[in-house]
């Protein structure tokens, strides 16, 4: 299957880009973060500690254990800091 | 009921709270709430704040129907700025409308609290030595347990 | 660092809000309450609210000052009109500002609790049936119990 | 002595009049309150129920154990409903 994967603040700097379209065979959102830090050294720095991470699926916060199922878009960032 | 803007452009906090109490029919207390940029350290010279577009509006919206389920609304409004802010300028702000102010106080906090760590924003402090990203504080996440 | 204005006339709180935010060097939170005349029943024609005169001020300074002694405020403004006022009109406002938000939100509470109980003013209801004196409500005086 | 006596709301409304000069011996304010309450039907009718009236004396809060020397002003009034 085919998903956006969108990255923000630090993850998003370190990775190097905001926005990519990964090719995944990963039931789970951890499954993916596993793929992605097999690539290159800039995804294991970006994935270093996924504890340090939060996820979105759809838009809508979620968690690493949740499948990817019918999942169109996942966003990872750091924990948020608004107001 | 529940208003969320998202934007660049700076906003008249004084207009804004004019215009939100106008429209509130049968609202005995108003409550605002503006968020400012400090320089905290010293040397700050802008900040930078991050968002994830889409998101964050639906974050927002969710947050205040939450609100608007807890407690007796007749109002609420959100603004919050991103791009690039210096220091005094106002970041976001918050009003709600109640007939009663416990109402009106505690839904402002409620939506404060979960804006600042339930919201896809991220701030960026722009210093002359450097730029880093703020992080997030644990007070903030655990003020979350009040509600 | 308090205001304080005991007045008949009206005043524009957004107005308001932004003269004081503007002055509030190093402040990250400014939070405002309104009050606003409510026709609870139905019928209400005017809320005519007497006072104290050179009380009033003294007791809402000393209520300004007790504020800026528990928390870290750049400052607070409280302005409270007497007079006849009709539904829908503002009867009061109070503004804070701190660096952070808790601080700014618990003054402008305390500020809220202590002047509907130790205030020296009394609010009188004019409806078409007759007049008659808003009674102090018990849970009010239990909120001092908070602070 | 001679102080000021001030009333408000439905206290003022009872004795009829907002304001008046009173010559008493009274050693506290509960003292005053007697005096007060013996001169006439009105006054007996204001202060029917003292737990349901405040005192303040030279503008300060006060109760009605408060000793009365030195005071020059004494105000009485229902439970405050600002805000």
């Amino acid at each position: 299957m085919t998903v956006d994967v969108l990255y923000f603040a630090w993850v998003r700097e370190r990775i190097g880009v905001p926005k990519e379209t990964v090719q995944t065979e990963a039931a789970t959102v951890a499954g993916l973060v596993e793929e992605l830090r097999a690539r290159e050294p800039r995804y294991a720095a970006a994935f270093e500690d996924v504890s340090a991470l939060r996820v979105a699926l759809d838009q809508e916060l979620s968690d690493f254990d949740a499948p990817l199922e019918g999942v169109r878009e996942v966003a990872f960032f750091p924990p948020m800091t608004g107001g | 009921m529940g208003e969320v803007r998202v934007q660049a452009e700076a906003f008249d906090a004084g207009a804004e709270l004019n215009r939100f109490s106008q429209t509130q029919d049968g609202a005995g207390a108003v409550v605002s709430f503006t968020g400012v940029v400090r320089d905290v350290a010293g040397g700050l010279e802008a900040m930078e704040i991050e968002h994830y577009p889409g998101m964050t509006e639906k974050a927002i919206a969710g947050i205040v129907e939450e609100a608007q389920g807890r407690w007796p609304l007749t109002g609420a409004l959100v603004i919050h700025r991103h791009g690039r802010l210096e220091p005094g300028a106002q970041i976001m702000m918050v009003a709600t409308a109640s007939a009663h102010r416990v109402a009106a106080f505690e839904a402002a906090e409620f939506l404060m609290d979960y804006l600042k760590s339930r919201a896809p924003f991220w701030k960026k402090e722009l210093t002359r030595e450097g730029a880093g990203w703020v992080a997030a504080v644990e007070a903030d996440e655990d003020a979350l347990k009040r509600w």
